[in-house]
């Protein structure tokens, strides 16, 4: 670099910014790369981890969840909530409160992995934002309630 | 968590400043967010904000995980500046939203707090991530150090969580910011195009 | 100029780290926030002129008891903590802390664990890499190449997103094994990236390698001899860049790393423009080692069997790797139990840093800020 | 043996210190020394003319005393040894920051995070917590949880390592 001189330099730079400017004139011709978010959906991977949710049985009409605790016991950062009572003739105690206060979560997955039962997986909501932190105190029973709820809904008001 | 709750916080010492802040609960209280003009004009207002809602200019503000995925949102992928807010600004003076993207802890945020202050009014705050939000999984019982969301100290417009969160859920809460200036979502309607190339 | 440091209104009470210099110099703040600081990283300059006298960081602006932490919790509930030490490559972090687990505990790992361990780490590099080159040239002043780079990040993010599940802080790796296999379309993205990397690098070479500018900014700027790097414990690319050829990966191999043929790439003068060369050198090398690995992918389980609750030995036990800033160390002391008594993280980049005080002595500012983007810093690793 | 590493013994051992030879596939570590604090500045100055560089400094609270791990390097073979030293009764540590410069930042940081004191150390200030928090010690374990130095020790010596191998597995 140092024994080119000063016009070997003068050169040699002009040349090097003309080369910088054509890499920058030949991406004006590529495919455009922006994702066009809010005016489209994102493909987002099925492996995407958002908050965690309960999976609804179809054969139960319900979730898995037997209220064993776990989940709650895994999490590094205590963000679940989970109680259950026993109801008179039954066998097993049956879920009251899931709650999932997600502004602590930091997506690491005990949860998941620790249930015995997969009844928690993680669900697809890659653009939530709201006003209050209340907001994402998540009740999941009520979600999953919902979420059963809508497609069946939906469907009849289609029809 | 009421505001009482959110106090307290197992600090041990601070400057007279921020134990004052954090004692006070909301933050909403003493800072006054807009002095609010001379006279009112509804449709010179409506002009305005749209205006406002539409060049947001954010200040750099990467404290950090969360500064990677803003950093992307600033890239060609998310592309920022399709809403007017690509002009990161290194100077509070210049910029109108702060983007509290990371982790607080108890010596930044006095300089959080000084940043806010230096900003002009109107002014406005997203925490970003779960970190800003409640001290996400630092949020421990031997907690030394980190402050236990920003909204202790700064008030906050819109909340993004996520650990950290996609570059949509950053883009999802400026166009929550902008709802909330302007009144109305912007840029478009929002329709899913069905024969859109994929990217 | 004399009472910049009076007006300092952020540590108004802290004694200045120097003495109250004469009436030519003057203190200058760099950071915290400031345009041409990673992060929250804060050096306090007392400048003569636009040279720089001495130079004094002060850390801490990003401290997440991540020592504390460790303390107070078993792998499994720090596992994610490890990979948000280090953002911009938190495999690696969570290859040193699952590999130390394994090596108190006696834990095997199946061969294929082992080589997705590889195969994702190695990406993480490259990633790393990527942010590095983007963000160094944007603090010089250059804003397109990052335009460039992030384009390739977004590739491999998308390719990590697929088998981890996030973008960012992976945690990927459990202690035995890791959580997810990966699939035959992993590694058919995989090879096409490999493919298009290999040709982006021209474009890296045309918009910044040759570009006269950023030769002039880094060739002779920030020189760290080999001598200065052992006094300091320098590691990682900022040490190869001064012609030592000290990495974990050869020097004290662990996984896999002993079934791939690759190279260690130095510098020959220790200044930032071998710091770069090296680094994009290390992007190649990177891609060698995941295409062997590709090549050589066993069958099998990726996950081994793990007792629930692990039961350590009392002892100690050190695990170090190397991580794309430098040798990361994990040194776990362990009293019993699955809990350990003390987690000392070692980081490459504190000790990277630690170099600037002695480098940047009579530097001139602008040459500060290229000397301070060749280190590759990042502020929450360093204060942990 | 690496005929450096065996030149590095040798000099250990002509300044009287005992260095014990450790299982790396056990421990990630060659050699590890128990050293009085007082020696703490002959090694150091050992180690750098032996060509070994500082990977880090930590404290360790245990019973009686806290102890300061120290652990060293080489650029070009694989050993890696770790020190341990009790801090004096004054809870004071020589600094070795004029001999490895790298220590500097790793002295303050403990000086932070156990309140050791390291004598002749040119800038004993915090560095990672606030100036406020300068009596803080966050890293001080609680007396409940507080151990003594041979419970956080290897147990077993290295004949009986199968034995204590089986025992954890079981």
């Amino acid at each position: 670099m140092n024994n080119r001189g000063y016009f070997g330099e003068l050169w040699f730079g002009g040349k090097s910014l003309l080369i910088g400017l054509k890499v920058t004139i030949k991406a004006l011709f590529q495919p455009i790369v922006t994702v066009q978010y809010p005016r489209e959906e994102c493909d987002i991977t099925p492996n995407y981890r958002g908050h965690v949710e309960l999976v609804f049985n179809p054969e139960t009409g319900g979730c898995d969840c037997i209220v064993c605790g776990m989940c709650a016991k895994a999490c590094p950062s205590n963000c679940l909530v989970v109680e259950g009572e026993k109801k008179e003739g039954e066998k097993r105690k049956s879920l009251t409160v899931f709650s999932l206060d997600f502004t602590k979560c930091s997506l690491c997955g005990s949860c998941v992995e620790t249930c015995p039962k997969g009844a928690l997986d993680y669900s697809q909501d890659y653009n939530i934002a709201g006003f209050t932190r209340e907001e994402f105190h998540y009740d999941l029973i009520e979600r999953l309630e919902r979420r059963h709820q809508q497609p069946l809904a939906a469907a009849a008001g289609g029809n | 968590m009421g505001d009482q709750e959110r106090g307290k916080l197992n600090v041990h010492s601070y400057s007279a400043e921020l134990q004052a802040r954090l004692e006070r609960g909301a933050p909403g209280d003493f800072v006054v967010r807009d002095p609010g003009p001379l006279f009112k004009h509804k449709l010179a207002d409506d002009i305005f904000n749209l205006c406002r809602a539409n060049s947001l200019w954010p200040m750099t503000f990467g404290l950090a995980c969360c500064a990677i995925e803003m950093m992307s949102l600033g890239m060609a992928r998310f592309d920022i500046s399709r809403f007017g807010s690509e002009v990161f600004r290194p100077s509070p003076r210049q910029s109108d939203l702060m983007i509290v993207a990371g982790t607080v802890n108890k010596k930044m945020a006095s300089a959080v707090m000084t940043l806010y202050d230096q900003m002009p009014s109107p002014k406005w705050v997203i925490a970003m991530g779960n970190c800003a939000i409640s001290g996400g999984p630092f949020a421990v019982e031997e907690n030394y150090n980190v402050i236990e969301g920003v909204d202790k100290l700064i008030p906050v417009d819109v909340y993004v969580p996520g650990c950290p969160p996609r570059p949509e859920g950053l883009l999802e809460g400026i166009l929550k910011l902008q709802e909330k200036i302007s009144g109305v979502r912007h840029p478009f309607p929002q329709r899913k195009i069905s024969d859109a190339p994929s990217y | 100029m004399g009472n910049l440091a009076e007006n300092n209104t952020l540590h108004a009470d802290l004694e200045p780290a120097i003495d109250i210099p004469s009436d030519n110099h003057y203190y200058l703040n760099m950071g915290p926030q400031h345009p041409s600081t990673h992060g929250v990283l804060r050096v306090l300059l007392e400048m003569d002129g636009e040279y720089v006298v001495e130079a004094q960081p002060v850390l801490g602006y990003g401290h997440r008891m991540q020592e504390k932490m460790g303390e107070l919790k078993n792998w499994r509930a720090f596992m994610p903590n490890t990979g948000r030490m280090d953002y911009a490559a938190a495999l690696q972090y969570n290859h040193g802390y699952v590999g130390l687990y394994e090596r108190l505990c006696g834990i095997e790992v199946p061969a294929r664990a082992e080589y997705i361990r590889v195969i994702t780490s190695e990406l993480n590099r490259i990633v790393s890499h990527h942010l590095w080159i983007g963000a160094m040239l944007l603090d010089m002043g250059a804003f397109t190449p990052i335009l460039y780079t992030f384009d390739d990040r977004e590739q491999v993010l998308d390719i990590l997103e697929d088998v981890t599940g996030s973008r960012l802080t992976y945690c990927y790796f459990r202690v035995g094994g890791v959580c997810k296999d990966i699939d035959d379309n992993f590694i058919e993205k995989t090879r096409a990236f490999i493919k298009r990397q290999r040709e982006r690098f021209d474009i890296y070479n045309d918009l910044v390698t040759g570009n006269i500018i950023f030769i002039k900014r880094t060739e002779g700027i920030g020189i760290i001899s080999p001598d200065m790097a052992r006094r300091y414990g320098v590691t990682g690319p900022v040490l190869r860049g001064s012609g030592i050829a000290y990495d974990v990966r050869k020097n004290e191999p662990y996984s896999v790393y002993p079934n791939f043929d690759f190279e260690i790439p130095v510098g020959q003068n220790g200044d930032s423009y071998d710091r770069y060369m090296v680094r994009l050198e290390e992007i190649e090398q990177s891609l060698r080692i995941i295409e062997q690995a590709l090549d050589q992918l066993p069958d099998g389980p990726f996950l081994g069997k793990v007792p629930k609750k692990l039961k350590m030995p009392t002892g100690d036990c050190s695990f170090a790797v190397e991580a794309a800033r430098g040798e990361l160390t994990y040194y776990l002391v362990s009293g019993g139990g699955d809990i350990p008594y003390r987690l000392k993280i070692r980081v490459p980049s504190y000790s990277n840093l630690s170099v600037l005080p002695e480098l940047c002595q009579g530097m001139l500012l602008s040459d500060l800020v290229a000397a301070m983007g060749s280190m590759d810093l990042v502020i929450p690793e360093i204060d942990r | 043996m690496h005929p450096a590493t065996e030149k590095l013994i040798s000099a250990l051992q002509e300044l009287s210190i005992q260095v014990d030879a450790c299982d790396y596939q056990q421990r990630g570590y060659h050699f590890e020394i128990d050293l009085e604090a007082d020696k703490l500045r002959s090694l150091a100055e050992c180690m750098l003319a032996q060509e070994m560089f500082l990977v880090f400094v930590g404290g360790l609270h245990v019973k009686p005393a806290i102890e300061i791990v120290y652990q060293f390097a080489s650029f070009e073979r694989a050993c890696r040894l770790v020190v341990r030293a009790a801090v004096k009764a004054d809870n004071s540590m020589p600094t070795i920051s004029d001999i490895y410069q790298g220590a500097n930042w790793h002295e303050r940081e403990t000086r932070d995070f156990y309140g050791v004191v390291f004598t002749d150390h040119p800038y004993l200030k915090p560095l990672i917590l606030a100036e406020e928090d300068v009596d803080l010690k966050p890293l001080l374990k609680k007396d409940e949880d507080l151990k003594e130095t041979s419970e956080v020790r290897w147990a077993a010596p290295v004949e009986e390592k199968p034995e204590a191998e089986k025992a954890e597995q079981g």
